[in-house]
C-alpha cells in the first residue's frame, strides 16, 4: 500500500480557550490537516483520563488535550488541576510502557488560532510517522487468539 | 571544615595588605584557607562589557575548579570578584542553557553549588564564634563603614541583608570596639571603573564620600573592596583639589581593623602600605581591661 | 482400562510427539511470579515438573475465563453473526492433578446434564486429560476428605504415576488410547500394581458422609458469620476453583459491531446478586460465602449427586485473608 | 476487636473478637503483614459501632489516610500497636496515631525498590511487553481492590455500566484500563502496604504501579500519603508553579 | 427510542463549498436513532428555523443536531427554536462543521468525512442528553457595601436610590475614607471635602441605607442572592442613641498627645475622639489602647462626668450581628507604602521627608497647619521642595512592579498647590514617565510645568541625606545624558506606592474571592468582567481591585452597583443548568458517593457541601457530597476527579462524553 497512513486523532479541548482558538483558526481561514476532530468540554478540568483510555481503546492513533494557558482558566483553576492530573497520568502510562508521545498536551488560547492549526499539523505529522497505534489494539487480538486457541493451533 | 580562597588579582598586587591582614586574622583564629588551585581572573570591569560568554566562562572556571578540589565554600574578599563570581553562579543556576554552553567552553562540569562568602560573611561565620578570646584592644574611635557599590547590587546577588543600608561591616567594627557611624554614603559609588581614565570623576565621587564621613566625625573609613580602597586612599591629591580642603582620614581594610583589635602588629597587617598615614588608628587603640 | 509403562526418560519424547501430531498441549509452566500455571507450550522443556498444585485449575481449557459466544457486524444488508466453534483444535491437558481431573466429571455433569452447553461440549469433545498423581502435598490439600486420593483416576483419560525410573500409565478411555497411539513405541505393556508407596500422604480432616449429613441443617449455623468475617468478597477462590462454574454474559462493542462474551463470575462478589433496583438479596459477605460453601457440599449434591469440592486446596492458597474452607466446613458442621 | 490469630495452616488469619474471653486468641508476629484497616469498611464491622484494632504500621497509616478522607466516622474506639521494642502502644486518639506514624514512617521496601529500578531501567517497549504480559494473566477477581483499605467506594467505577467505563470481560485492554484506573485513583492515596501485590492470585505485582506513583508524587509535589489526618491529597490541590516539560 | 433530527446548513457557500452537504445529510439519515436528516442553505435564517420547528413537530423528533457554525455562535438561536417546537432546549446540539471543517480544509472527501464524523459524534451525544431546566435561586434584595470611602459611598447611594436596602460597613469611626483627607483634587483643584461631605451626609440620612461604622465583616457564608454575613460591631464605648455629638468629651479628654491618624501623624487627637470635624456620624468613640480609663484601670473617667447626655459606656463590648444579603460590594480601598521601606530616602529618619498623603494634610485647610505648607521639623515654610514620583512603584527591587497610577497626577497637583501658596518657592519633580492619560489630565500637568514653572527632572533619586540642615537629593537627569543632579531641598515629598489594604487578604479569604500577589482583589475577567469577582454576587469597587483615582473609583462603584441592581431586578436568579450533581439513589444505597469530600478542595467556587443522609428515624446513614447549584459554575473539575463517578455534570455528563468518543471513533 503506497498511499500514506491517515491517523485518527481526537482532540479533547476546553470550551473557552482552545475551542474558541479553533473557531478563530476557522474565521481566519487557516488551513490544517483533517485528521483531528474536536470533542468539546467545558474545561480541561472536566477531562477524565479514562476518556483518553477509551479513545485509544476505540482506535485513536493519537490524542490532543488542550485548554487555557495557566492563569487564564475561565473557571480560575480547572487547568491547574488538570495539569497535575496529566503529570501523574503521564507517569502512570509511561511506567506501564505506554507510548505517551501519542498524547499531545498544549495550552492554546482563544487568540491562538494559528497555534492551533500548527499544533494539529505537527501532531498529525508526528503520529503519521509513528504509524497506527497497533500496540494497544493488538492487546486484545492477542488475547482473543489465546482465547480461541487459534494462535496455538498454528 | 575546608574553606576555599579566591584571591583575585588585586589581592596579589595592589592590595597585598588586604590579603595579608585576612590571613593574619584567620591564622590567629586557627583557621586555614585553601587557595583554589590554578584560579583564573574573574574578568571584572572588562569582560562583562565586551563578551557575555567570556564574562561567565572566567568565573565559571574558578567555580568548577573549586568543586573539583572538593570545596563547598569559598571566600572571595574582592568586591569586584565577588560580584562577578556570584552573578555567574546566579545565571548558570537559573539558566540551564547557559550552564551547558559555558561547561562546553571551559570543558569542565559544574554544579555551581559552591557557597560564596564575602570577607565580612566569612568573618561573621567563622571568625566571630572564636574571636572573642583573641580581641585584646579596643579600636577606640568612630569609623565609617563604606561598602561600595558592588556588595549590595544587584538585589539577586546582594551580599548584604538591607541593600540600602547594610550593617554587616558595622557589626564587625563593633566587635573590634569601634563606633560605626550612621551616614549616607555606605553604598555610593567611588568611581572605581574610572579609577585611571577619569580621575576627575573619581575625585568628585570619592570626595563626597570622604567629606560626608568627615562631617559626621568619622576618624577612619573602613572598606572591604580593593578598588574603593585605592580610590579613597590613593586619590587624595585630586580629592583635595575638588573639595578645596585637606581631609586625611585613613582608610583601612576591614581585616586590618579587626587585626589591630586582635593585637596583630601594624606592619604584619600592611598598614604601612597606605598613602594616608594610619598611625592615628594604630595609636587610638586602648588595651581591653580583662 | 489398560495398564502400560514408559521409561521416565521417554516422557519428553512422548510429550513432544503430542505437539508434533498437531495437538495443542496445555501444561504447567513456572511463571516469573514463582507460581505455576497451565499454559500452551511448544516443547517439554517449558514444562514445570516440581509443583504441588497449579495456581489455577485446568478448567479454563473447557471453560475459558472469557469465551466469545459469537460476534456480530452490522452492514447494509442486515446483521451478520459468526462464532468460532469450528476452530477449536485438538487439545491435550498435561500434568493436571487427579483432583482436577475428577473436577472435569463435575463440570461435564453441570454443563451437559440437561440442555447441554454446545460451547463446553465442543471443547470437552476435543480435550484429552493426562493427569499425574501426586507425590507431594501441602497442608492445603484435603482430597482424601472428599472421597478422592492422590492417585484417583476419576476424570482422567490417562493417569501417570512416577515410580522411580518407570512411569506407571493407566489408560482409562479410548481418548486416552488414541493419545498413546501417537507414540506407541515408547510404551510397554504392564500389569496392575499398587501405587500406594509413591503417593503423597494426605490427612483426612473430616468424614465426607458426616459432613454431607450435618450440612443439611447447617444453613442457620451461627458459625457462618464468624467464619466469613475475614472474607473480603473478592473472586480469587472462585476463579482458582476447578469446579466453580458461575458466569456472566456480556455484550461488548459498538452499534455497528461487537461480540457476546461469557465471562467468569463469582458468587462472592457483592454485585453477583444485586438487582437493578439496588436491592441485594445477599446483603453481606456471610451469606455470599455460605452460598459458595453450601453449593459445594449441599446444593450440588442435591442437584447432581456430586460433592463439587475436589479438595485441591486452591481457595485456601489464594485467599487474601487465608480463610480455610475445610476449617469452615468443620466449624459449621460441628 | 480486630486482630490476627493462628489457623491450622499456620498463616495468621484475621480474627474478630466480640467477647473478652477470646482475647488470648490474638497474636502479633512479623507474619501479620495484612492490612486490617480494610475491614473497617465491612458493614458487619460498621454496625458493631465500637471497634478496636490491633494494627501494624501499614494499618495505622491507613487509619490516618482514611481519617483525612472522612471515612472512619467515630467507630474506631481503640487502636493498639506493638512497636519495634516489642512494647504495646495504646493510642488515645488519631493525633497520637498520626504522630506515631510520622515518627515510624515506613520506607519503600527493598524488593519494591529493586523491582522498580529494573522496570525503570527497561526501555518503554520492554515495559509495555512486561505489563501487557502481566495484565493478560489478570482474571479480574478484584482481590487487589478487595484487600485495599483505600478502595472503599460502595460501587466501583468498574461496576458502572452507564456508561461502561471498563469492560467486564478480563481481556487485556480491559485489564490494562482497570489497572491504569486503579493506579490513578490510588495515586497520592495508596499507603504502600503492598497487600494488592502480595495477594494477587496470578502474581501480578500490581502494587508497583501505586508505589511508583507515590514516589513520583512525593518528588513532584512533596505530598506524603497516610501521613496527616488533614487532607494532603496531591490531586485535589495545585500550585500555580507546578513544573512540567510536556505541555506545549 | 430516540428520534433525532439532523439539520445540515450550507451557510450560503461557506460550508457547501468544501463539504458535500447532501452526502452528509444522506449518510447522517442512516445513523441509528436518526429519524430525519436534511440540508438547507441558511439554517439560522427565519425559514431555516421554521424548517427545524416544523420537522420537530412533523417527525416527532426527540432531539436535534444542527450541523452549521460554532455553537459559540448560534447554540442559543437553535435552542430557542427547539423550545418553540415544544422540546426541551437542551435536546439541541450543534455540530461545528464550519469553523472546524469547511473553513479550514479544502474541498475533499476527507473534509466531507470529517463533517460526517462530527455529526455522528453529536448525534451520539444528543441521544444521551437529558431535559434540563434553568436553576432558580431566590434573592435577598439587600446589598452589603464593605468600606465607606468614596467608592463605597457611591455604590451604596446608587443601590439605595434604586430602591433597594443597603448595609454599609466601615471599620473606622467615620466614613469618608482617603478622599476626606485630600486637600484639592485634580484636575479641577476643587476642594475634596466640599464635594465629598454632602454625599457622606446623604448616606447617613438615606432611608434605605443602614450605616455601621467602627464595624468589620466577621464571616461570610452562602452564595449569590443568599449570603449570610456576621458583622462585628467594635465597642465604641459611646451610646450613639444618646450621644448628641456636642464634643464636650473630647474637649475635656486629658490624653491629648495621641498621633492623629487623620492627619497622618502630623497632629494630635484625644483618646475619645471623632476623627475630623465633618465626620459622619459626627459622634466620638473611645480609643481604648490610649484611654487612661482603660490603660490605668478605671482612673480618669472624665468624659463620663462631662457628658451631658450620659452617653459614655465604659462597659460596652464588641457585638456581633447577623445579616442576610443578596449581593456584596467590596470597596475597602488602599494603603500607602510606609516607613522603613525607603532607607535610602531616609523616610522615617528625616522629619521633612514625607509622603503624599501627609502633604495633602499640610495643604488642606482642615489640616494641622491650616493649609499652610510648613516643614514638620521646624514649621518653617520650605523654599525648595523635591517631589519624588514612583517612590516604590514600578520598582522590581522593591517588589512592586505595577504603576500606582495616581502619583503622576497628584504630584503635579502638589507641586502646583505649593507654587500657588509660595510663589517664590522652587518645586522639583523627579519622574520616570508622566502618565497623564485622562480627561484634562495632561493639560493639568502641562499647566504645572509651563504656568507654575515646576521643574520636572526625568530620572530617579538614588539617595536622600541630611547635610547641615538641608536634605540633599541625589538623583540623575536622564535627559541630560545621565548627569547626576544634587538638589539641596528643605522638604521632600515621596509619592509612595499605592498598596492593597492591610486586611485585604483576610477579607478575601472570608469572601472566597481571589486576589493577585499584591493582595489586590481579582476581577472575574480582566476585560469583560472587570467589576465582578469569580464568586457570583460579589462585586468590586475602587482601589481594592487596583490603584485608581476618584473618577475611576466612582465609575467602577456605579458599575458594580448596577450589577447589584440588575441582580435585584428579579425575585429569582435564573442560571444555566450546566451544573454538577451528586447522584441520589433509592435505599439501600442512597448515593454512590462515599463522602470522602476530596472534591470540596477542587471546587474553585466552594460549591460542594457535605450533607448528612438520615433515615426516617433521623439516624445518620451516611455523609455525602452535595453541590450547591447556586454556586456551581459547571467547570466539571470535580467530575473528572471523582473516583467512582458519583458526581456528574449536567450537559457534559460522563455518558454523553463517552458516547461522543465512541461515536467519533467507530464509523
Amino acid at each position: 500500500m503506497s498511499e500514506q497512513f491517515e491517523p485518527k486523532i481526537v482532540a479533547f479541548v476546553c470550551n473557552w480557550c482552545t475551542y474558541a482558538g479553533a473557531d478563530l483558526a476557522g474565521t481566519s481561514r487557516t488551513k490544517y490537516a483533517t485528521n483531528v476532530s474536536i470533542i468539546r468540554f467545558p474545561c480541561t478540568g472536566r477531562i477524565d483520563f479514562m476518556l483518553l483510555m477509551k479513545a485509544f481503546e476505540n482506535g485513536a492513533d493519537g490524542i490532543i488535550v488542550s485548554g487555557c494557558h495557566p492563569n487564564d482558566c475561565h473557571y480560575t483553576s480547572g487547568n491547574f488541576h488538570a495539569r497535575r492530573r496529566w503529570i501523574v497520568f503521564r507517569s502512570v502510562l509511561d511506567f506501564m510502557g505506554f507510548d505517551t508521545d501519542r498524547i499531545t498536551f498544549s495550552w492554546v488560547s482563544a487568540a491562538e488560532g494559528t497555534k492551533w492549526a500548527g499544533l494539529v499539523d505537527e501532531t498529525t505529522e508526528k503520529i503519521r510517522t509513528k504509524g497506527a497505534f497497533t500496540e494497544f489494539k493488538n492487546l486484545d487480538v492477542e488475547t482473543t487468539n489465546r482465547m480461541i486457541d487459534e494462535e496455538l493451533a498454528k | 571544615m575546608r574553606i576555599g580562597y579566591y584571591p583575585g588579582c588585586s589581592l596579589e598586587g595592589s592590595s597585598k595588605e588586604y590579603n595579608d591582614s585576612l590571613f593574619a586574622v584567620a591564622e590567629k583564629c586557627g583557621i586555614t584557607l585553601e587557595v583554589i588551585k590554578d584560579w583564573s581572573c574573574c574578568g571584572a570591569s572588562a569582560a562583562h562589557n565586551l563578551n557575555h560568554n567570556l564574562a561567565l566562562a572566567l568565573p565559571a572556571r574558578t567555580l568548577a575548579l573549586a568543586e573539583k578540589q572538593g570545596l563547598e565554600e569559598i571566600v572571595v574578599p574582592c568586591a569586584a570578584c565577588y560580584s562577578r563570581i556570584a552573578s555567574t553562579k546566579h545565571e548558570i543556576t537559573n539558566n540551564i542553557a547557559a550552564k551547558t554552553k559555558i561547561e562546553g567552553f571551559i570543558e569542565l562540569k559544574l554544579s555551581a553549588n559552591v557557597k560564596i562568602l564575602t570577607v565580612f560573611g566569612f568573618l561573621q561565620k567563622y571568625i566571630f564564634p572564636v574571636v572573642d578570646g583573641h580581641i585584646v584592644n579596643k579600636l577606640n574611635q568612630k569609623a565609617a563603614c563604606y561598602y561600595g557599590c558592588l556588595y549590595s547590587r544587584p538585589k539577586e546577588i546582594a551580599a548584604v541583608e538591607q541593600i540600602e543600608n547594610p550593617m554587616e561591616m558595622d557589626e564587625v567594627l563593633a566587635k573590634a570596639g569601634a563606633t560605626p557611624i550612621d551616614w549616607a554614603f555606605k553604598t555610593e559609588c567611588c568611581g572605581a571603573g574610572l579609577s585611571v581614565s577619569r580621575t576627575d570623576i573619581v575625585a568628585k565621587l570619592s570626595g563626597e564620600i570622604i567629606e560626608d564621613a568627615a562631617d559626621r566625625g568619622a576618624e577612619s573609613i573602613v572598606v572591604a573592596c580593593p578598588m574603593c580602597h585605592m580610590n579613597l586612599d590613593m586619590r587624595r591629591p585630586e580629592i583635595k583639589k575638588t573639595l578645596k580642603k585637606d581631609i586625611n582620614i585613613p582608610v583601612l581594610f576591614i581585616t586590618q581593623a579587626l587585626g589591630l583589635s586582635m593585637g596583630i602588629p601594624a606592619n604584619k597587617l600592611g598598614l604601612n602600605k597606605h598613602y594616608v598615614p594610619t598611625d592615628k588608628v594604630v595609636n587610638c587603640m586602648v588595651k581591653m581591661e580583662a | 482400562m489398560e495398564i502400560k509403562n514408559i521409561k521416565s526418560t521417554n516422557i519428553p519424547a512422548f510429550f513432544d510427539q503430542l505437539i508434533k501430531s498437531g495437538k495443542v498441549v496445555i501444561a504447567p509452566v513456572l511463571k516469573k511470579s514463582g507460581k505455576v500455571f497451565f499454559e500452551a507450550v511448544q516443547s517439554y522443556n517449558q514444562v514445570a515438573t516440581d509443583y504441588i498444585q497449579t495456581g489455577f485449575s485446568a478448567k479454563s481449557v473447557v471453560f475459558p475465563k472469557v469465551e466469545e459466544l459469537f460476534s456480530f457486524t452490522k452492514n447494509d444488508d442486515g446483521i451478520e453473526i459468526t462464532n468460532n466453534l469450528h476452530s477449536i483444535p485438538e487439545t491435550v491437558v498435561w500434568g493436571l492433578r487427579p483432583c482436577d481431573a475428577s473436577a472435569f466429571n463435575y463440570l461435564t455433569e453441570f454443563f451437559l446434564k440437561e440442555n447441554p452447553d454446545t460451547y463446553f461440549a465442543a471443547r470437552k469433545e476435543k480435550t484429552a486429560l493426562i493427569a499425574i498423581s501426586c507425590s507431594k502435598a501441602d497442608e492445603a490439600c484435603f482430597c482424601t476428605s472428599v472421597g478422592l486420593n492422590p492417585g484417583s483416576t476419576a476424570g482422567s483419560d490417562i493417569l501417570l504415576t512416577v515410580m522411580g525410573e518407570d512411569v506407571y500409565v493407566e489408560v482409562m478411555t479410548d481418548k486416552g488410547k488414541a493419545v498413546i497411539e501417537t507414540s506407541a513405541s515408547l510404551f510397554t505393556a504392564g500389569e496392575e500394581k499398587s501405587k500406594e508407596e509413591f503417593l503423597a500422604k494426605i490427612t483426612t480432616v473430616f468424614s465426607i458422609d458426616e459432613v454431607k449429613e450435618r450440612i443439611k441443617t447447617a444453613y442457620d449455623n451461627a458459625e457462618w458469620k464468624h467464619e466469613s468475617m475475614g472474607c473480603f468478597g473478592c473472586g480469587a477462590c472462585a476463579f482458582a476453583c476447578p469446579t466453580c462454574t458461575c458466569f456472566d454474559i456480556q455484550d461488548e462493542g459498538t452499534q455497528n459491531n461487537g461480540k457476546r462474551l461469557r465471562c467468569w463470575d463469582a458468587c462472592g462478589f457483592g454485585l453477583f446478586t444485586k438487582h437493578n433496583s439496588g436491592h441485594n438479596p445477599r446483603t453481606n459477605q456471610t451469606e455470599r460465602r455460605r452460598q459458595r460453601l453450601l453449593h459445594k457440599f449441599k446444593y450440588s449434591v442435591e442437584n447432581l449427586g456430586i460433592v463439587s469440592c475436589v479438595g485441591c486446596g486452591r481457595c485456601i492458597r489464594v485467599c487474601p485473608a487465608h480463610l480455610n474452607i475445610f476449617e469452615n466446613i468443620l466449624s459449621v458442621t460441628k | 476487636m480486630i486482630g490476627f490469630q493462628n489457623a491450622l495452616n499456620k498463616q495468621p488469619v484475621p480474627c474478630f473478637i466480640t467477647v473478652a474471653s477470646q482475647v488470648e486468641r490474638l497474636i502479633y508476629t512479623p507474619e501479620c503483614k495484612g492490612n486490617l484497616a480494610v475491614y473497617l469498611h465491612k458493614i458487619e464491622v460498621k454496625q458493631a459501632k465500637k471497634v478496636g484494632i490491633l494494627a501494624n504500621v501499614a494499618t495505622l497509616r491507613s487509619l490516618v489516610q482514611l481519617t483525612s478522607e472522612n471515612q472512619l466516622g467515630d467507630i474506631v474506639k481503640t487502636v493498639i500497636t506493638i512497636n519495634a521494642q516489642n512494647e504495646v502502644v495504646v493510642f488515645e486518639n488519631m493525633d497520637e496515631v498520626e504522630a506515631y506514624v510520622q515518627a515510624n514512617f515506613p520506607e519503600y521496601t527493598e524488593d519494591d525498590k529493586k523491582l522498580l529500578e529494573q522496570l525503570n531501567a527497561m526501555t518503554r517497549a520492554e515495559r509495555w511487553q512486561y505489563w501487557s504480559e502481566q495484565f493478560s494473566a489478570c482474571v479480574k477477581c478484584y482481590a487487589c481492590r478487595a484487600v485495599c483499605p483505600m478502595c472503599y467506594c460502595p460501587s466501583c467505577t468498574v461496576e458502572s455500566n452507564q456508561p461502561q467505563w471498563i469492560k467486564v470481560s478480563s481481556e487485556t485492554t480491559g485489564n490494562l484500563e482497570w489497572h491504569t484506573m486503579r493506579a490513578m485513583h490510588l495515586a497520592g492515596r495508596c499507603i504502600n502496604c503492598g497487600e494488592c501485590g502480595r495477594i494477587c492470585p496470578v502474581g501480578i505485582p500490581v502494587h508497583l504501579l501505586t508505589v511508583k506513583m507515590n514516589q513520583d508524587i512525593e518528588a513532584e509535589f512533596g505530598a506524603k500519603t497516610g501521613f496527616s489526618c488533614k487532607s494532603g491529597y496531591a490531586l485535589n490541590t495545585f500550585k500555580p508553579g507546578d513544573k512540567e516539560q510536556f505541555i506545549k | 427510542m430516540a428520534r433525532i433530527g439532523v439539520f445540515i446548513c450550507h451557510c450560503g457557500e461557506n460550508i457547501s463549498a468544501t463539504v458535500d452537504v447532501a452526502k452528509v445529510a444522506e449518510k447522517a439519515g442512516k445513523l441509528s436513532g436518526v429519524a430525519y436528516s436534511v440540508d438547507y442553505k441558511y439554517m439560522c435564517s427565519d425559514p431555516g428555523q421554521t424548517l427545524i420547528i416544523e420537522a420537530i413537530k412533523e417527525h416527532k423528533l426527540t432531539g436535534i443536531v444542527v450541523a452549521a457554525c460554532s455553537p459559540r455562535m448560534h447554540e442559543g438561536t437553535f435552542r430557542k427554536a427547539a423550545e418553540k417546537a415544544g422540546i426541551n432546549p437542551y435536546f439541541c446540539e450543534m455540530a461545528n462543521i464550519r469553523e472546524h471543517v469547511s473553513w479550514v480544509h479544502p474541498k475533499s472527501d476527507a473534509t466531507t468525512q470529517k463533517a460526517l464524523d462530527i455529526v455522528r459524534t453529536l448525534v451520539a451525544k444528543v441521544k444521551k442528553n437529558a431535559a434540563l431546566f434553568p436553576i432558580k435561586v431566590p434573592i435577598t434584595k439587600t446589598a452589603l457595601v464593605i468600606g465607606g470611602g468614596i467608592a463605597g459611598i457611591q455604590a451604596a447611594l446608587d443601590i439605595a436610590n434604586a430602591g433597594h436596602q443597603v448595609i454599609m460597613v466601615e471599620k473606622k469611626p467615620s466614613i469618608g475614607g482617603h478622599m476626606s483627607q485630600l486637600s484639592e483634587t485634580f484636575p479641577t483643584l476643587d476642594c475634596s471635602q466640599c464635594i465629598l461631605t454632602p454625599r457622606m451626609v446623604e448616606v447617613a440620612q438615606h432611608p434605605n441605607i443602614k450605616l455601621l461604622t467602627y464595624a468589620e465583616v466577621e464571616s461570610v457564608s452562602g452564595f449569590v442572592g443568599n449570603f449570610d454575613v456576621t458583622i462585628k460591631m467594635k465597642a465604641k464605648s459611646v451610646d450613639y442613641s444618646k450621644c448628641t455629638g456636642c464634643g464636650a468629651c473630647w474637649q475635656k479628654c486629658p490624653s491629648k498627645k495621641i498621633p492623629d491618624e487623620f492627619n497622618e501623624g502630623m497632629g494630635f487627637r484625644t483618646a475619645i475622639y471623632s476623627p475630623f470635624p465633618q465626620a459622619v456620624p459626627n459622634k466620638p468613640v473611645i480609643d481604648r489602647l490610649n484611654c487612661t480609663y482603660f490603660t490605668k484601670g478605671g482612673k480618669c473617667g472624665l468624659c463620663k462626668k462631662v457628658c451631658p447626655a450620659d452617653a459614655i459606656n465604659y462597659d460596652a463590648v464588641d457585638e456581633f450581628i447577623d445579616v442576610k444579603v443578596g449581593a456584596i460590594i467590596t470597596a475597602t480601598g488602599f494603603d500607602l507604602k510606609h516607613a522603613d521601606f525607603f532607607p535610602e530616602y531616609g523616610y522615617g529618619k528625616f522629619k521633612d521627608v514625607i509622603d503624599g498623603m501627609q502633604f495633602e494634610r499640610l495643604a488642606s485647610a482642615s489640616g494641622p497647619t491650616a493649609g499652610e505648607i510648613r516643614r514638620p521639623s521646624d514649621g518653617k515654610i520650605p523654599e525648595k521642595i523635591v517631589f519624588v514620583a514612583c517612590a516604590g512603584s514600578r520598582d522590581k527591587a522593591k517588589g512592586i512592579e505595577y504603576c500606582s497610577k495616581i502619583c503622576c497626577m497628584y504630584t503635579a497637583k502638589h507641586a502646583m498647590l505649593y507654587k500657588h501658596k509660595n510663589h517664590e518657592g522652587k518645586a522639583y519633580v523627579f519622574y520616570m514617565d508622566i502618565r497623564a492619560a485622562g480627561k484634562d489630565y495632561d493639560e493639568f500637568v502641562r499647566r504645572a510645568i509651563e504656568e507654575d514653572e515646576v521643574q520636572y527632572i526625568r530620572g530617579r533619586v538614588s539617595r536622600i541625606y541630611e547635610k547641615n540642615g538641608k536634605l540633599i537629593v541625589k538623583g540623575v537627569d536622564t535627559l541630560m545624558n545621565g548627569e547626576p543632579v544634587d538638589i539641596e531641598a528643605d522638604m521632600v515629598v515621596l509619592a509612595t506606592a499605592v498598596v492593597a489594604n492591610i486586611e485585604a487578604e483576610s477579607l478575601a479569604q472570608k469572601l472566597h474571592i481571589s486576589y493577585n500577589k499584591h493582595k489586590f482583589f481579582a476581577e472575574a475577567h480582566p476585560k469583560l468582567k472587570p467589576v465582578e469577582t469569580n464568586t457570583a454576587g460579589i462585586m468590586l469597587a475602587g482601589a481594592c481591585q487596583s490603584a485608581k483615582d476618584i473618577p475611576e473609583s466612582v465609575s467602577q462603584a456605579s458599575a458594580s452597583a448596577s450589577k447589584a441592581i440588575g441582580l435585584f431586578s428579579s425575585n429569582e436568579l435564573t442560571r444555566e443548568p450546566i451544573v454538577a450533581v451528586v447522584n441520589r439513589l433509592p435505599p439501600s444505597q442512597y448515593t454512590t458517593c462515599t463522602g470522602c469530600l476530596l472534591c470540596q478542595e477542587v471546587c474553585p467556587y466552594h460549591a460542594i457541601e457535605s450533607e448528612e443522609i438520615k433515615d426516617r428515624g433521623g439516624n445518620l446513614i451516611k455523609v455525602a457530597a452535595k453541590v450547591n447549584a447556586g454556586l456551581c459554575q459547571g467547570c466539571g473539575t470535580c467530575v473528572a476527579m471523582c473516583r467512582n463517578k458519583s458526581i456528574d455534570l449536567q450537559g457534559f455528563s460522563n455518558d454523553q462524553m463517552m458516547s461522543e468518543v465512541m461515536a467519533l471513533l467507530n464509523s
